[in-house]
């Protein structure tokens, strides 16, 4: 198992090393198929391993080799494959299998073809580190290495300003969240001596909760900028700036859940402080319907989308707050596959928009591109959770664990962004593939993308459709390794009623975004547009705004100051001040050496006369 | 008797000496420095140093003194010199400067612990004394100050000699090749 | 191979020494391969050298002015070790980098040689005022070497450098001298021999005092806030070998110098002065980066930014515990080669343009895709990424310290923010974006010589981030014993408390 | 009538007086060649001073220590000894200056060399004896020698510079000779050793007039040594001699002046007499740290190299004032090593001497002239640049190691402050050392110039002492030991 | 009575003189005569010392000091005749191309 486990992981290494060597070259069909191929190739591996567990295999772990030795310090390059990581593994594998070959289409033009296939692999390599880490430095080392990848497809366009600026934007802030996250594993260390989870999870019922909850605040602050959890959201938005299938896989599907892996890999610790729970809960609620009224009125075809994964993201971190871990994870799954699935047909769009992103510049284009428009239905429908699509059931789940723990405020909150969702996600399909063809108006001409794209979309679709049934399956295998979610008896008998009520907003939802007037002139009219909580939303609470006036530019005024004033004014002229200070001295007081003979002589009466004085009156002191 | 010597010694040679450092006129200076020079070996004519009463004035009027009169009539400052700046300050220096060391000098610093290590004889002359330390203790200074006059010879001599006289200035190259 | 020391400190001054018959043609071979070998000398001491051993070895000792206790005393430990080594390397790349149309190559490769000297000198001294000759005699050579192949203000730049750290360096004498008379009362012997001042126990106001003295020494070298000023002048005027060297090893003089004589020595008050320095340190991180990002010249920017990391590194040696000073040391040698390679990296761009404004450039990733590639691996060690160079001692920096205070690794921490804010803003503004200059098209990607110099220090950084263990494990040896030493030392019982008590007798296996 | 008094010649401890006696003869020699034989080459009697100086050495060498000659006149103690030997190796060295290409002036003379020798010789005995008269007339006779000497150059600066130097002179004997009137109306005695015995027999009373003595004593020795206020004429001597000189005078009558200072002061410093120590303490901060100061805003190496000097004598007078014997030998570490990096850079100076208006209308040395000069004369800037670094105190190079050394005696003495200005004193210093150094080394070079005017004046001669001069200060380390045991072991011997 | 006293007093007072001619004659011949009186000052104290304690020394030191100034007045005069040579005046304000 050793060797599927390794091939799961380096394969990827080896495919962005194979692209890297050609990354300057001009484009070359080969790296894309053997960066794709070696990625299935992984998700083959990792197929294997979970066959492998699911058949009550061992938990497979391995050593590789020593990493950080250091006092008492010590960190291998250690990787489990267990019932969590290989859900991980497969989700990831798969996505990326699916996004590498739909780019090998998408990029096809573009002049940094072989770079981008290095980069997308090598992301995913540091995305399974991730999630097979056996230590919570080597996630961190897939968690960096993957804010790294971001940073570089973010600014993949990187003669785009935008682009570079969004890339910046992303890893700054993630690295603000892994500082939070480094202190957290400061405090793992110094408090259990280790890094390793086993160690360290195996310790955990015997420790202070004070200590605990600091870990647990602080991890989290960690899968904060990772999941882009408020307040450090922004940069997710930004993030569209790259490609597209970047956005599929990193900005959907894999990277920004690992907050959420996270959570549900610290479990244990988790379980022990359920404030900190509580407290995961209410952020992620906030946050689905933060990200949701956003998403109600925003006009760029990705970002709807990427707002909609905060939402989602929200959605996971209420349930892994709430100690449904296995939950988070199943929406986890569910979501990489239909969000990534949305995202690749955005993808379509753009690219039959030639990268026009407004989709009110869209509008009926089902008739140029019905599979792709099928696609994205499929997509939507599984995102409002409609059944029998997968959002369905993982998401009613986490409603009904928000409303089974009493949480009635949070279960309200995602009920109500139940609806939003949906009306969010329909009004884009509704704009972009039904209504008037505007697109016309502005000059585009649109055309189905490759058919390998859409075949290679297509496991997506089905897992889109019906990933939900394996629920029970799903369950039984991943609380191998987690923790059970206990519903109360009283669940059973509401849980119907629940998934009615929240259907039931959904459609609702669906149903203004279809039926209602508004897409047909716009979307929303100009009196709404006008509106303070239009422009509330539309200016995304004011929130990027906010940081710009707050940090961004103080930041940089400061910086100057600080450079021009405090350090060249202050610290070093103090500094020249003392030599400018002798030097002036030296020469103001040169006089003293007239060269007239007389007043040499008259300082020597002069030293011999204060002489004199001195010693009067140390005579007249010491009797 | 003594009283009145030294203190008609006393006010002659402050007289003269106050001549020779306010005078605007070199030769009165000189006159009053000679007189100075003499009315001193008075003085130590009177503290039982009859030679180096003698040497004084034989050295200083018949040595120094021709010496300076003859630089004088070399240098024909027999004319007024001008003397400028009598500041405020250094009169005020100089003042409190003199009046300080001549209030701590009446402190009387002799002391009857002292015994002298090369005490006079009674009943020999003054010069015999002398001569007697002189050639015994004080015979190796005496032959350094032979040497020392030697030197003062020689750098006279070479000073006024006319190789001096070529005037190199500051400017021009030593002696070429 | 018993005066391994004495050839590897000497070797580069006398090669030196017969450079001056060498024909001006030839001096460039002559200089690498005098420096290769020198490197190659170290690679055997490396390789001679028993991890499996705590002390010190390879020690040579003669007395010099024995009624004084001055002696010719080298000896190596986990600690110097790699400071030789990253020194002879360095120095090596740095003279291979020296572009063939420099001015007065020979005597700029000359002089580098004697710079060699006495900075290996630095590391294997240890008797005090041997070490101290050393520390004195290598501004002299980067002396010549920023005012004579620097830019405009480079006299300024070199005064101020020499002063600046030889005032510094004297009040540390004074320090020295103390000490040996301490040592004479306690034992009627003169001796600067450092491992005999191990041996002394002294009385905490002493040692406040004292470790004052040697605090302004080592500080200025450092360069610690606000003591930092000569540092942006020097780099900013020195040529490219002279900032790689300035960074790469002399800043780490300073940073030694605390490992090997304050601490020790002082141990309690290494821990009375922990808040004080932290302080310092964290203002060092954070002002530093802050002014770096107002830069406008980017080796200016590289200069600041080292400031910023040596205050890393200043954190990791006043954790006090083996895994904040060995994670200091590793942070020496890792910022020893990134900021090397950054100074190098822009030392090519400044080569073809003569600026180094930022202003003057943007969009350069198209044009120079390789030069962009091997600098966004630099600027990602600079910024700490994992299974980068720079990751290792910087965690383990941040690690030792929060031993002794969250609040300030957590405000220290931002290290890694403001870190990668000014370098990705760098990166930004020098390659990203179109190119705005139409001249900056037709720059050349990086040539055979700067591959020569650049690709080493690149599979390095990758290397030694992958597996440090080679570099980590005779450190953390070492380490441990000066940690052992300063527990023993340690008066106050808040010293005991905050030196960690190490069990040497695990170490030995 | 007096009784006849026979003395035995043994009692007179004649082999005390021979060293001095060879210095007279050998320049009584000279004058006597000159009677027989008019305008003989330079190069006769440079042989000659310099064969006597060495035979004076070998005497000097010979002397047995702690002895007393000629009715306790002369005293032969280890300081007497050890200031000879450095006094005379100095003089040997710098006499070797007149071995010039360029004719000079003073050298026609032969004069010249006999008042060289006889100058050796008085300081020669203001070294060896503690009666105040003899000092006086040793140091006068000394002192109108080097007046003379000085003139001999024949330049207007030379003369200006002499009568300044005369003329303090003069003052500065008056108040010697105030001095030691009053010292003998309060002990009856002008041994020194007598002296101190009768004021602690008198308790110090009354103190204030034991202060007035002291006061004028460090008038007059002010003077000698340079110390601030008394400094003034430091500077301009040094512009106005020769180089050859000028770096005579930067060590040799210093080396006197301190032998004479530390037999008084720390005579009356160690009888307990605290104020001393107060106003030593003054006087060396302000010496070295206004020296420096002034040194730092000067255009000329010689100006420079002057106040330097100063401020040099002002860390000697620390250890003066320290008074322990580490510090007392730590004075002689000290000055020989100065002795031999001043004579370098001095040397250096006399090597380029060449009278050129055009790098500046007063100066014979501006920086200027130094400018680039490791390009067209690397061998000399290398070496130039050697002994400013020396200077300047970086390691390990000579001076550092007496700066060590007298730090440390300060430091052992607990006087930590003084040593804290000591070193920053250095720091300052080595802005205007390096200023030199900058010019020559990092600055170009005024154009149309070559580099034979660094080598206008140079003979082999010149070069043997450069390569002294350098080989010393390089090697320095390896004789620190060597030297300390000798000068701690005669400092041991006085008992100081 | 005459004590020591007065005699040192006459003395000090005799220095003082000298002193102050010393600092305020720019006549550079005048201003030797100036330290004569030093010189000679000193040695009246000396020997009245000398008388006092009936000790030889003092007028020893005197004789000495005899010598002194008469060595200083050779040296002093030559240097005053070369400067005057040159210059023609022996004006102490002449000597000024030196300074700071």
């Amino acid at each position: 198992m050793e060797l599927f486990l390794y091939t799961a992981l380096f394969a990827p290494l080896a495919g962005s090393l194979f692209a890297g060597i050609f990354g300057a070259s001009p484009k070359n069909i080969i790296t894309g198929l053997v960066t794709s191929s070696l990625i299935f190739l992984s998700f083959v591996s990792s197929l294997f391993l979970f066959v492998h567990l699911y058949n009550g295999g061992e938990i497979v772990h391995v050593e590789m080799m020593d990493w950080i030795m250091a006092g008492d310090l010590s960190v291998p390059f250690g990787f489990v494959v267990d019932n969590v990581s290989s859900t991980m593994m497969l989700v990831v594998t798969l996505v990326s299998t699916v996004v590498h070959i739909y780019s090998m289409g998408y990029m096809e033009h573009d002049k940094g073809f072989n770079r981008f296939f290095s980069y997308l692999s090598a992301f995913v390599f540091s995305m399974m580190v991730l999630v097979m880490s056996d230590n919570f430095l080597g996630l961190f080392i897939g968690w960096e290495g993957v804010g790294l990848c971001s940073w570089l497809l973010i600014g993949f366009w990187y003669h785009k300003e935008s682009a570079t600026w969004a890339a910046n934007e992303a890893f700054i802030m993630n690295r603000i969240a892994d500082l939070g996250m480094l202190i957290g594993i400061f405090l793992i260390y110094w408090n259990f001596g280790s890094l390793q989870y086993d160690e360290v999870f195996s310790q955990v019922a015997e420790t202070d909760t004070t200590i605990l909850t600091w870990i647990g605040i602080f991890l989290f602050i960690g899968a904060m900028g990772k999941s882009a959890q408020f307040p450090l959201h922004t940069w997710l938005a930004d993030a569209m700036e790259g490609p597209t299938p970047v956005s599929a896989l990193i900005h959907a599907a894999t990277m920004v859940t690992a907050g959420v892996y996270l959570v549900i890999r610290a479990n244990e610790l988790y379980s022990l402080i359920p404030e900190v729970g509580y407290f995961i809960a209410s952020l992620g609620a906030f946050v689905a319907f933060f990200a949701a009224t956003m998403a109600l009125v925003n006009r760029d075809i990705k970002r709807v989308i990427a707002y909609s994964t905060l939402s989602q993201l929200g959605y996971m971190f209420v349930a892994g707050g709430l100690g449904a871990y296995w939950i988070a994870l199943f929406h986890l799954a569910t979501h990489a596959f239909f969000k990534a699935l949305l995202f690749l047909g955005a993808g379509n769009v753009m690219h039959a928009m030639d990268d026009e992103l407004n989709i009110m510049k869209m509008g009926g284009m089902r008739k140029v591109m019905g599979w792709t428009a099928i696609l994205m239905i499929v997509a939507s429908l599984a995102l409002a959770g409609i059944y029998p699509f997968a959002g369905f059931f993982s998401k009613d789940k986490i409603l009904e664990v928000a409303f089974d723990s009493n949480h009635y405020i949070l279960w309200g909150v995602l009920w109500v962004t139940a609806g939003l969702t949906a009306f969010y996600s329909f009004r884009v399909v509704m704009l972009v593939f039904f209504g008037k063809e505007r697109y016309k108006d502005f000059g585009f001409h649109p055309h189905e993308a490759h058919k390998f794209m859409l075949w290679a979309m297509s496991p997506l679709a089905v897992l889109a459709i019906i990933a939900g049934f394996f629920e029970h399956q799903f369950y039984n295998f991943v609380t191998g390794v987690l923790p059970h979610y206990n519903f109360s008896e009283e669940i059973h008998h509401v849980v119907g009623q629940l998934i009615l009520v929240t259907t039931g907003i959904a459609l609702t939802g669906i149903g203004i975004a279809v039926f209602s007037n508004m897409y047909r002139e716009g979307v929303f009219s100009t009196v709404l547009q006008n509106n303070f909580i239009y422009r509330f939303l539309d200016n995304q609470w004011y929130i990027p705004k906010i940081y710009d006036e707050v940090f961004a530019k103080p930041y940089i005024e400061l910086s100057t100051l600080l450079w021009n004033r405090v350090d060249v004014k202050i610290v070093d002229a103090t500094v020249d001040g003392i030599a400018k200070f002798l030097h002036t001295t030296g020469e103001k007081t040169r006089g003293m050496q007239s060269g007239n003979l007389s007043h040499m002589l008259r300082w020597v009466v002069a030293g011999f006369t204060l002489l004199l004085v001195l010693a009067v009156v140390y005579t007249y002191y010491s009797i | 008797m003594e009283v009145i010597a030294f203190y008609t010694f006393a006010i002659a040679i402050i007289a003269s000496f106050l001549i020779v450092v306010t005078s605007k006129n070199v030769l009165y200076s000189m006159s009053a420095l000679a007189s100075g020079m003499v009315l001193i070996s008075g003085l130590f004519f009177l503290l039982n140093a009859e030679f180096l009463g003698v040497v004084q004035i034989i050295v200083y009027t018949g040595a120094v003194i021709a010496l300076y009169a003859f630089a004088m009539i070399f240098f024909d400052s027999a004319k007024d010199v001008k003397e400028s700046r009598r500041s405020r300050a250094i009169f005020l220096l100089s003042t409190f400067s003199s009046i300080l060391l001549v209030l701590l000098m009446t402190i009387p610093m002799s002391s009857d612990a002292v015994s002298a290590l090369y005490p006079m004889h009674q009943d020999v002359g003054n010069a015999q004394d002398v001569g007697m330390v002189l050639f015994t203790k004080y015979l190796i200074p005496f032959e350094v100050a032979a040497v020392m006059l030697l030197v003062a010879m020689v750098g006279g001599i070479v000073m006024a000699g006319k190789k001096m006289d070529r005037y190199l200035g500051n400017d021009k190259e030593e002696i070429s090749k | 191979m018993e005066h391994i020391l004495s050839i590897l400190i000497f070797f580069p001054a006398i090669a030196g020494v017969l450079g001056f018959l060498i024909n001006r043609d030839g001096i460039r071979i002559y200089a690498i391969t005098i420096t290769m070998l020198e490197f190659l000398i170290s690679l055997v001491l490396w390789f001679q050298f028993d991890s499996s051993q705590i002390g010190i070895q390879f020690v040579e000792n003669i007395p010099l002015i024995p009624e004084f206790g001055v002696g010719y005393f080298l000896g190596l430990d986990g600690i110097s070790l790699f400071l030789v080594v990253l020194t002879t390397f360095m120095t090596m790349i740095g003279i291979v980098s020296i572009p063939e149309n420099t001015k007065d190559m020979r005597e700029l490769l000359l002089t580098l040689l004697f710079l060699e000297t006495t900075m290996v000198g630095v590391f294997v001294a240890l008797d005090a005022i041997l070490f101290y000759i050393f520390w004195e005699l290598s501004l002299v050579p980067m002396l010549y070497i920023i005012g004579h192949w620097g830019g405009e203000k480079r006299i300024y730049a070199s005064i101020k450098f020499f002063l600046y750290t030889f005032a510094g360096s004297l009040i540390m004498l004074i320090g020295m001298l103390v000490m040996a008379y301490l040592y004479f009362q306690a034992t009627g012997i003169w001796s600067f021999n450092l491992l005999e001042w191990y041996r002394l126990q002294l009385p905490v106001d002493y040692q406040l005092w004292l470790f004052g003295a040697f605090f302004l020494g080592f500080a200025i070298k450092v360069p610690m806030f606000p003591f930092h000023t000569w540092l942006p002048y020097a780099h900013g005027q020195a040529p490219t070998v002279g900032s790689v060297i300035l960074a790469a090893i002399l800043l780490k003089m300073g940073t030694y110098g605390f490992i090997r004589f304050s601490l020790p020595l002082y141990p309690d008050a290494s821990v009375y002065f922990i808040t004080p320095v932290a302080i310092l340190s964290i203002i060092m991180v954070i002002y530093t980066a802050m002014v770096a990002y107002a830069q406008k010249d980017i080796k200016q920017l590289v200069a600041y930014s080292s400031i910023s990391h040596m205050g890393v590194v200043m954190l990791g040696i006043f954790a006090l515990n083996p895994e904040g000073i060995t994670g200091s040391i590793f942070l020496m040698i890792s910022h020893g080669i990134v900021s090397g390679a950054l100074f190098l990296l822009v030392g090519v761009i400044y080569e073809r343009k003569h600026t180094k404004m930022m202003s003057e450039f943007g969009g350069l990733a198209s044009v120079m895709p390789r030069y962009a590639l091997i600098f966004g691996i630099m600027m990602m060690a600079s910024v700490g990424l994992p299974l980068t160079i720079g990751f290792v001692g910087e965690f383990l920096s941040f690690v030792g310290f929060y031993k002794i205070s969250h609040v300030m690794t957590i405000l220290g921490g931002t290290a890694v923010i403001v870190g990668a804010i000014y370098m990705l803003g760098a990166y930004k503004k020098t390659f990203f974006g179109q190119v705005t200059k139409e001249e900056n098209r037709k720059l050349s990607d990086l040539n055979f010589r700067e591959y020569a110099t650049l690709i080493p220090l690149t599979l390095l950084v990758i290397f030694l981030g992958v597996y440090p263990k080679p570099v980590l494990e005779p450190v953390d040896k070492s380490v441990k014993a000066v940690v052992s030493i300063m527990h023993q030392k340690a008066i106050t019982e808040e010293g005991k408390n905050t030196i960690p008590l190490i069990d040497l007798s695990k170490e030995i296996k | 009538m007096l009784e006849k008094i026979t003395i035995p010649l043994e009692a007179l401890n004649l082999p005390t007086l021979i060293p001095m006696l060879i210095a007279v003869a050998g320049g009584l020699t000279i004058l006597v060649v000159d009677l027989f034989k008019k305008d003989l080459d330079k190069s006769l009697y440079i042989v000659l001073s310099i064969l006597f100086l060495t035979m004076d050495l070998g005497a000097v060498f010979d002397l047995e220590l702690n002895q007393r000659g000629f009715f306790n006149v002369m005293l032969i103690d280890g300081i007497a000894v050890i200031s000879q030997i450095v006094m005379i190796i100095a003089s040997g060295l710098f006499i070797l200056f007149a071995f010039s290409s360029q004719r000079f002036h003073e050298y026609r003379y032969p004069e010249f060399f006999a008042l060289f020798l006889f100058m050796t010789a008085g300081f020669q005995f203001m070294v060896a004896s503690d009666n105040l008269i003899l000092i006086f007339v040793g140091l006068e006779t000394a002192s109108l020698s080097l007046y003379t000497m000085m003139v001999l150059h024949n330049k207007d600066k030379s003369f200006e510079a002499a009568i300044k130097y005369f003329t303090m002179g003069a003052m500065a004997a008056g108040f010697y000779a105030f001095s030691a009137m009053v010292f003998y109306g309060l002990t009856g005695s002008v041994e020194l050793y007598k002296i101190f015995e009768v004021l602690h027999m008198r308790g110090f009373e009354p103190m204030i007039l034991v202060l007035v003595a002291s006061i004028a004593m460090l008038v007059s020795f002010g003077f000698k040594l340079a110390v601030v206020p008394f400094h003034t004429w430091g500077p301009d001597v040094y512009e106005g001699s020769s180089a050859a000189l000028a770096g005579y005078i930067s060590v040799v009558p210093k080396v006197a002046g301190f032998v004479v200072v530390i037999r008084i002061f720390e005579g009356l410093i160690n009888l307990g007499i605290d104020w001393i120590e107060y106003i030593l303490y003054g006087i060396v901060v302000l010496t070295m740290t206004l020296a420096n100061i002034w040194a730092l805003v000067q255009n000329d190496v010689k100006r420079m190299l002057a106040y330097s000097s100063i401020s040099h004598a002002g860390f000697v007078m620390a250890a003066i004032m320290i008074g322990t014997t580490q510090a007392n030998s730590g004075i002689f570490l000290y000055w020989i090593l100065f002795a031999f990096t001043n004579l370098g850079a001095f040397a250096m100076l006399w090597v380029s001497h060449k009278r050129d208006a055009k790098y500046h209308e007063r100066f014979d040395h501006p920086f200027e002239k130094f400018s680039g000069m490791v390009r067209l004369m690397p061998v000399g800037a290398v070496m130039m640049g050697l002994f400013m670094i020396t200077l300047a105190g970086v390691p390990p190079f000579s001076i550092f190691w007496g700066k060590v050394y007298l730090i440390s005696s300060a430091v052992n003495a607990g006087y930590i402050v003084l040593a804290i200005i000591m070193v920053l004193n250095s720091a300052i210093a080595a802005y205007y050392y390096l200023k030199l150094v900058v010019h020559m080394f990092l600055k170009e070079p005024i154009t149309g110039r070559d580099g034979s005017v660094y080598m206008a004046n140079a003979s082999t001669s010149l070069k043997v002492v450069l390569g002294i001069a350098a080989f010393f200060t390089i090697a320095s380390i390896f004789f620190v030991s060597p030297i300390l045991d000798f000068t701690s072991f005669y400092m041991a011997m006085s008992g100081f | 009575m005459i004590t020591l006293e007065d005699y040192i007093v006459l003395a000090t007072l005799l220095f003082m003189i000298g002193l102050y001619g010393v600092i305020v004659r720019t006549n550079l011949l005048m201003l030797f005569f100036a330290t004569e009186i030093m010189l000679n000052s000193v040695n009246i104290a000396l020997v009245a010392i000398s008388n006092y304690y009936e000790d030889l020394t003092g007028q020893m030191f005197a004789f000495f000091i005899i010598a002194i100034a008469a060595s200083e007045v050779a040296i002093g005069l030559g240097l005053l005749i070369l400067w005057y040579k040159r210059h023609g005046n022996i004006d102490l304000n002449t000597l000024k191309s030196m300074k700071g």
